[in-house]
Parts: C-alpha cells; structure tokens; sequence
C-alpha cells in the first residue's frame, strides 16, 4: 500500500476487503462526492450456480498496472483521491473481490473516473478468476 | 540462455507449474518466445489469447528478452 | 424505512448516515456490483469557505419523490435493490448528507442507475440546503 | 375557503413562518394561489422558480386546490 499522504491508495490483499475503511480513505474536506464500486461474488453466472471463486494475481505486476490506471485517472480528471483494492484467494458468494472509491469536488468526475478505472482494471491487470461450479471448475475468458 | 517463464492462471494448469525454464538464443524476441512455448506446450494455442510481460510490463512481439529479464505469461485476464 | 423484504430502502433522519449499513443492505447473492455514491460536505463553494450546510426537508413528499426515482431506476435497469438515505440538520464539514446504494448482477446496470438516481434527486425531490459562510448564510439555488 | 401553505427553504424566511394561512376563493387554481401569494409576499417573485405541491405532488398551474388538501410553497430544491 501507499503512504495515506500519496492520493493513491493501492492494494492487493488475501484479507477480506472493507468497504467503510475505503470510503473513509477517500474522503476529502475539498470533496463533495465520493463514487464507490463493490464488486461482489454472484451465486450464478450464465445460468450455472457458482460455488465459489477463487482469485490469483501476478503481484508484482498488477500493483503496477492498478497504479497506472489511477494515475491516468488523475491525468484525466479533476481527482482529490483515489483506492483500488483487490483481494486474492478463495471468495465465497457475497465476498468482495474489489473495491474502487473516488473522491472528487463533483460528483460527474467522481462516477466517470470510477467507472473508467473498473472497467480499464478488468481489461489491463494481470489477475486472473476460477469460477467453481457443482461439475467442475474454469478460468474465466481463458478460451474463446 | 535459460530463462524463467513464470505462469499464472490457465497457464500455470498448462504448464503443470507456476513457472517453467526454457532455452532460448540470446537476444530472443517475444514473437520467437510464444513459438518455442507454443511448440513445447500446444494447448497454448487454444487460448483466447495470451500476452507476454517483460519486468512486469506487458511486451510487444518484436521485444528483446535478455539474460535476467522477469519473463511471465499473461493469459487473458479476469480480475474485478 | 421500508421493510427490508422490499427492496427499496428509503430514509430520511437527522441522525449521521451509514456508509457499511448502506452497502451491506444492498448486497445480494444475485448482485455481481455495487455502486454508492456518497455526498459529503466541501470545505468550499465557488472559492467561498463554507462553515456548515444545514439542509430542511419537507420530510412526506420527499420520502414520497424518493421513492418514485428508486421505483422509476427498477423501471429502467435491470436492478437487485436500491437505497436512497438523506440527512437533515446541521452538518459539518466532511460529513454525509446523503448515500445512495444500488446493487445488480451487472455493473452497468448499477453504476447508471446511480447516477441517475442522485441526478433526479437533486433536481426534485423536496430538500433544501443553507450554505454558511463566515459573513453570511444563503438557501442554495433560490436566487438567480 | 381558508387555507394553509407550509414553506420550506428560503419560503419560510419570505413568510417569517413556516406556514401561513390564506384566504382564496373556492376551487382556486394553483396560478391564482401564487398570484395571491406574490400580491401578499413581493420577493416571492425575487426567487429564480417556486413551484406548489398539493397533497405531497408537484401541482400544474391549472390545477385547483380544495379546501382541506396539504398545500407547500415549493422553492428551487438543493438536496443531495
């Protein structure tokens, strides 16, 4: 993790994520919105149950990669702060994966850096998730 | 030289390991990497895709891995 | 408050909001993400300090205008649940007036809803903020 | 009829009340409450916009207002 005096807080952890921690963080007295996504483990994807999940990351590597996109996020908008955390391990349903929280002067920046820093992690960080199901197990969009 | 290639999720099923040795010319590329791995290990090409990160970031076809670099397969990723 | 079987949580106090009360309210076995966006009193409007907000409600129909936003975004999205909670009262800097959850299987879903629903908030449902400065106080938005 | 307005925000300042009572004539319309209004509390029309619920909904200018119904002055809200 980075210092609390960096705007950036980054982490990988294999300790449940907390959302009242992250939220906190990035609260700002130059703030008047904050946008937080919660990514939780869903009991079912395309119709199948899902058990469990399980997260594994190349560290190293994705801490970089998470750093990266928040600080394109700052080179984009006007940011007071920003928290990407992620957790790795075994996730049961209901468990949070991941926890993004922005904080911002306005709201607009706030919702659109949020989701462009989702959406940029799921395409660009080397983390990887198994899906467990009744029948079997699979990496998910590890094939066409 | 030998190189270290470090595997993370499928990859890691493929290579039966979390990282493999592999011998290389000096000077490989990427592109001549993913085809000695390819020839060793098939069901690679039945990937979706796969990239390659050199010292933690992710490499072009045409880049150069030496000695001591920290070489790892990246299949496609599913975090969040 | 609604009955928590229902799921739309609507509240209006002058008791501090909840940001963990919030977030675990909306959580779902079916919801793969979460968005919360979280209000929180700046330090600052258009270059003037400000002091303190003090918000009034005309408490029957904004609960009443409340609900109509959370109804009209399960009209629109395909939502779990959603929570709108406002406070009234004095509120210091960095403090929450508002927290609004909404939970779906996917996150496009719950981010645009979000947004949608403190948007439609601030433009109609009954709520009103007094801004103190060090020399003076205003009601937000009622003079040109 | 006799009825009262409830006033919230910069209306409650106007007033010097949070509500007032107002004398209209049966079946009034919501124009010609706040026509009565403005005539009574000027800087009403000093506000950039004021709508009027009735019974807890926003109120087109062409409805009427009945005796017993819950009537607000309505300033620009600033919630959130």
């Amino acid at each position: 993790m980075i210092m609390s005096s960096s705007p950036i807080n980054i982490l990988i952890t294999d300790e449940p994520l907390d959302v009242t921690n992250c939220s906190q963080w990035v609260m700002a007295p130059e703030s008047g919105g904050i946008n937080v996504f919660i990514g939780t483990v869903r009991n079912a994807t395309k119709g199948r149950t899902v058990l469990r999940l399980e997260f594994e990351a190349y560290q190293t590597m994705a801490m970089r990669e998470m750093e990266k996109i928040a600080i394109a996020a700052f080179e984009q908008w006007p940011l007071q702060k920003v928290l990407i955390h992620h957790r790795t391990g075994v996730l049961q349903v209901g468990e949070i994966p991941v926890i993004i929280a922005v904080s911002a002067a306005h709201r607009d920046a706030a919702f659109t850096a949020c989701r462009y820093i989702i959406d940029t992690l799921k395409q660009t960080v080397p983390i990887w998730k198994k899906e467990f199901f009744e029948d079997g197990e699979v990496w998910v969009a590890a094939h066409p | 030289m030998t190189i270290t290639v470090l595997a993370f999720g499928v990859a890691k099923d493929i290579f039966n390991a979390p990282s493999i040795q592999l011998e290389l010319v000096n000077d490989a590329t990427v592109m001549s990497l993913k085809y000695t791995l390819e020839q060793q290990y098939p069901r690679l090409k039945q990937l979706s895709s796969y990239l390659i990160a050199i010292n933690n970031e992710y490499a072009l076809p045409e880049d150069y891995i030496h000695q001591r670099d920290e070489v790892a397969i990246i299949p496609p990723v599913s975090g969040g």
